[in-house]
């Protein structure tokens, strides 16, 4: 088992034929996607890496019924209704690379999309992987090998670092999770590790947070009301960043005297969750808490 | 990006939400005859995109015409925070029974817009939700629905200003109708005053427009081509190459593939004692020209000692990035303590390229950060 | 039993202090409702009829959890605002009598209520009457009399005329509804007979259409696809008005060929309704089907 | 409230539908004029609020301006189904390739807006509907999030029309658009076109205003106590009243309190081999001056020789239906056969005042539906 994907998870490209689309969708089908089609509107009947493309979701569930779930790269204007036409038909999980999207058209598909029970990742997210078994997302697939460590995190690139990291101390992840960078996401923190605590296969998680909202300090308060039920390691970046200023992602900002690093930190550690000072320290931490 | 008051208003206005009488001026004499035209005391506001304007001193009352002249002078000659100030609004000064809070941000974890309202304003709010949460109160929006009249009267009651129902449901509901019109991710007044003539107005206004939203907010689009507020100009130039920058106070540049990335290698620097200089982030896929372009922004900035490159490559190639880099050396001529960290895509290529032009690399970001800190001296 | 309200309803008049809300109040507590409270904003603090008027829901439901069930007599440009209140204070049914609703608000808040699982009555109805034990509307109490005939009209008077028919024939009536005059109401035909057909204590069923729309054609084919299980009667009004002429219900109107008497009581006779040629014919079908 | 077509195209304009070119004309010269300007073959279009003006002949081409003068001339000294042509919409004449069918509605059992679509427009809809349901196709419009992109493409596709979709997306959310800002019951274009020269233009425009909506449709409010459109003389009247009112073309006028008792009665009179003039609904707990005023309709009606009033009085009270009965009789003094039935609230009141004027009154509708066709003869 993983969370969210997995052999069975079979995929739709919305927005195939873009540059990114393209691109990833070849990288996935390497690294063994089982992607079924791909949609583009207007640009039905075309092939992308072999591929067959459709005007619409719909054309392409009556060919391939078995499509659950859906990646989307379409450009950030339009990447709205892409989701929703992902949403009206049940996919999940529907992960959402895109960035840049209006606040506000996140607030109304995420709102829209948890109310019927359906999973986003995203917006302005790498993506999912479940290592040796399926990729839904852009991140460089020989970071990852298959093994026990969840993780879930805000960014993209320092995912990849960390979880190279793990993976060269002999560990390996069951899923790594890019939850996306933007103020509102699909998912939170407290729902991830919660898949993770329910999967058998996982045995550790690595949260990694940033600056901007409390998305950590309420994980925080929710696994010290819970407990924490298996091992956890934790890196925050940001320690360094000026109040007031967006550091790359539209959700990175300390506000209104909210959203610092140490708040995050301490909140942790004072859950019980070990945190690492510098990035290279987590899989050191894990094998501790692992070894117990 | 950030409006400023004036502009502000003028949508306050717009949707029929109360501000004091006033004028948008750029010369002293515009405030001068502005105050006669009205005939009594003014406030000047110099229209400078920081927070916290009263307290520098950039809001100045105003008793007569002559008062008002000299007031505008002072501050149209002064700088606030290191900003020029070249606008003013001058208002009415309006007679104050009671000063509100009212704001609409957008609540993450509600993944909701939310309102804040208070009994208390014209304080500084994130004192008050320090001190005393209890007096802020709050309202969550269906995003479906919008905000209703019901739920409005529930929060003008909690505030206490039951009897001033009709006046503060409307200005609620239009705060909420503006930031959808607007893509707005605050829309705040504080305060909201109470008159002694009963009358409720947005004594100040706040908006915070989503940069996100600017393909179809092509109104403010051209005015944050215009006016970018609040940056450097090292931060204008870089984000107007395409870059995510920030300017900090340190010493050493940091460039990295990724905000987290980036975000993670200055906290390095300051873990091994050095103090980053700025936030750099190429993004994905950078090609060698934009990774030149980074890295001339760097070489240039005189506060820049030392400068320390990380890419974790994915989309992005290490050969592009070894190439940018040892372009932006040769073209500027500038030559800096510069450290690089290189792993992933195209590793060997780009290794390859800088071991040619005699460059020396790094294996991990640890090490990188570790080492710029040492050539720079941790300055 | 009876359905939708009984001896455990426990309501809130929304608008209370108007002249319809205020005279209605009084005969519904002569009646025997047991009217808890009341709601005008602005009026928190009266009494009505000796019932407490509050300024919100909430501000009842804090003295009187026990509310469930509300009747609206709010005027029309304020009664949405009425019906969200009452759905998010979860209460069921909401009996919304005021009539002239704009149809797009009716169509948001019906479909909002419908979405949490709320049942409206009306908008533009006379309400309900379970008589002897709760009458949630304005109808004339003396023709209603307990019984085992369930009642669904789409009409106020004409219900009456009915129901006072039925009680002379000495049956009597488990529960009368006016789902209300307006082209969409809260609850249809299907919904309410579905309700009869699960209530013990209802024997049969009378069913007053009328002209527009095509609830009653709706209801004939589930009814020829479910069989009839209890003993129904109809009768449809309207069958003399001329095509494009509202007649004087917002949803009694034929348009675009659509919604004429004829086409209704055939599609209920092909359904194996029996249908009245005239309202007092009505006693006598569920007499004969009864004593069969 | 039907909007004319030359109403609906302003919104459609205004909205960035395309429509023809054209103009509003009160005298023939200003038609003359506009061909003129157009300088090619123009459409004469009477606006007049019935439907099937084209079949009317109320809607002629014109080759050239001498010929629009004559046509519009011919159409502005005629009557189109009783209804006096006043104003008309010179427009354009659009070359078309395909005609399509567009309306938006409203689902009564989905409680949803409805688009209906068909490749096949400028025929009518009902007969299409009848004979081919297969060639309309329809999209159920979510209530909290409107038209979706990827929904009206399906609708494009579906009617064939794949060739022409950003235009056709546009219409459809514009349609939406229109149908949420004007409060509409129908927004429709039959026919929607596709020109010779690849472009959609809304050929024909049609709405219909939800009279409720009135309140908040101020500009509609005015226009509509202007004009009430296709209602006859007493229909107008009754409704400036107050009243529920349609003309029917019988002898039996129909006085009951409650559309559906109205209804019922009127079916009786046909029951019993009569025919209703009308139907007056009087509503709930209506006034003697009110009953009065009803009564009084009915009298001066030339074409009402008998009186059929039917009341169940729940918040109406007999006594007072009584008194207006008696009182309007007084005034017109105008004697027709007159029959009541009458009971409910304060019936014996009731009763008592019509035994003291000498008139007898029934118990049951059907009685009082049968005595009445029995007094004027089955006219």
């Amino acid at each position: 088992m993983a969370i969210l994907i997995d052999e069975e998870t079979k995929v739709v490209v919305q927005g195939i034929t873009g540059r990114e689309g393209d691109f990833h969708t070849g990288l996935m089908l390497q690294y063994g996607t089982k992607i079924m089609a791909g949609v583009t509107p207007g640009k039905g009947g075309l092939k992308v890496h072999g591929v067959p493309v459709y005007d619409s979701i719909d054309e392409a569930l009556e060919v391939n019924p078995e499509i659950n779930a859906s990646i989307i790269f379409v450009p950030a204007r339009f990447a709205s209704d892409a989701v929703y036409e992902a949403i009206e038909s049940n996919l999940s999980p529907i992960v959402l690379i895109t960035e840049h999207i209006p606040i506000l058209d996140s607030i109304r598909f995420i709102n829209y999309a948890r109310l019927k029970g359906l999973k986003i990742v995203g917006p302005n997210c790498p993506g999912v992987i479940s290592p040796g078994r399926c990729k839904l997302g852009v991140m460089p697939s020989r970071v990852f090998k298959r093994g026990e460590v969840g993780v879930v995190s805000r960014s993209g690139t320092l995912t990849y670092e960390i979880a190279d990291s793990i993976t060269k101390a002999g560990l390996g992840q069951s899923t790594c999770i890019g939850i996306g960078g933007d103020p509102v996401t699909g998912l939170d923190f407290i729902e991830v590790v919660n898949m993770f605590l329910e999967d058998e296969e996982t045995k550790a998680i690595v949260i990694i947070g940033e600056i901007g909202g409390d998305m950590e300090e309420r994980l925080a308060s929710y696994l010290k009301r819970h407990g924490i039920e298996k091992p956890m390691a934790a890196y925050i970046a940001g320690k360094t960043a000026p109040p007031g200023k967006r550091m790359g992602h539209a959700g990175a900002i300390i506000s209104m005297g909210l959203g610092g690093a140490e708040s995050k930190v301490n909140a942790l550690r004072d859950a019980g969750v070990e945190v690492a000072q510098i990035p290279s320290q987590i899989p050191r931490l894990l094998e501790k808490q692992i070894e117990k | 990006m950030k409006l400023h008051e004036y502009e502000a208003k003028k949508i306050f206005l717009d949707e029929k939400i109360p501000v004091p009488k006033g004028k948008l001026a750029f010369k002293p004499e515009e405030v001068k005859d502005f105050a006669e035209e009205l005939g009594k005391p003014v406030i000047v506001k110099s229209q400078v995109l920081v927070a916290g304007r009263g307290k520098a001193g950039g809001i100045r009352g105003a008793d007569s015409p002559g008062e008002a002249l000299e007031v505008a002078r002072q501050l149209l000659s002064s700088r606030l925070k290191g900003f020029r100030v070249e606008k003013l609004l001058v208002e009415e000064k309006v007679d104050i029974e009671r000063e509100l809070y009212l704001s609409l941000i957008i609540d993450r974890s509600g993944r909701k817009h939310v309102f804040l309202a208070s009994g208390e304003g014209g304080v500084d709010i994130e004192e008050l939700a320090a001190k005393s949460p209890e007096k802020i109160f709050r309202l969550h929006v269906n995003p479906f629905l919008g905000v209703r009249d019901f739920e409005a009267r529930k929060l003008v009651k909690a505030i206490g200003m039951r009897g001033y129902m009709s006046q503060l449901v409307h200005v609620i509901k239009s705060f909420y109708r503006v930031s959808l019109k607007y893509d707005c991710e605050l829309v705040e007044s504080n305060p909201l005053a109470l008159t002694t003539d009963g009358r409720i107005v947005a004594v100040d206004a706040r908006m915070i427009i989503d940069d996100n939203s600017l393909f179809r907010q092509l109104k403010f689009k051209r005015r944050i081509e215009e006016e970018r507020g609040e940056l450097t100009e090292l931060e204008a130039q870089a984000i107007k190459e395409g870059f995510s920058y920030v300017d900090l106070e340190g010493s050493i540049g940091v460039i990295a593939n990724g905000a987290g990335l980036t975000m993670a290698s200055m906290d390095l620097v300051a873990f091994y004692g050095g103090k980053p200089a700025n936030f750099l982030d190429i993004g994905g896929g950078a090609s060698s020209e934009r990774v030149k372009k980074a890295v001339e922004l760097q070489l240039i900035n005189p506060r820049v000692v030392g400068v320390l490159i990380n890419i974790m490559a994915g989309i992005t190639r290490c050969d592009e990035v070894a190439r940018g880099l040892i372009e932006a050396m040769k073209e500027t001529g500038i030559e800096k303590p510069t450290v690089i960290r290189m792993v992933g895509t195209r590793e060997k290529e780009g290794r390859k390229i800088l071991e040619e032009a005699g460059i020396s690399y790094l294996e991990t970001m640890e090490e990188a950060a570790e080492k710029i800190v040492k050539l720079v001296g941790g300055m």
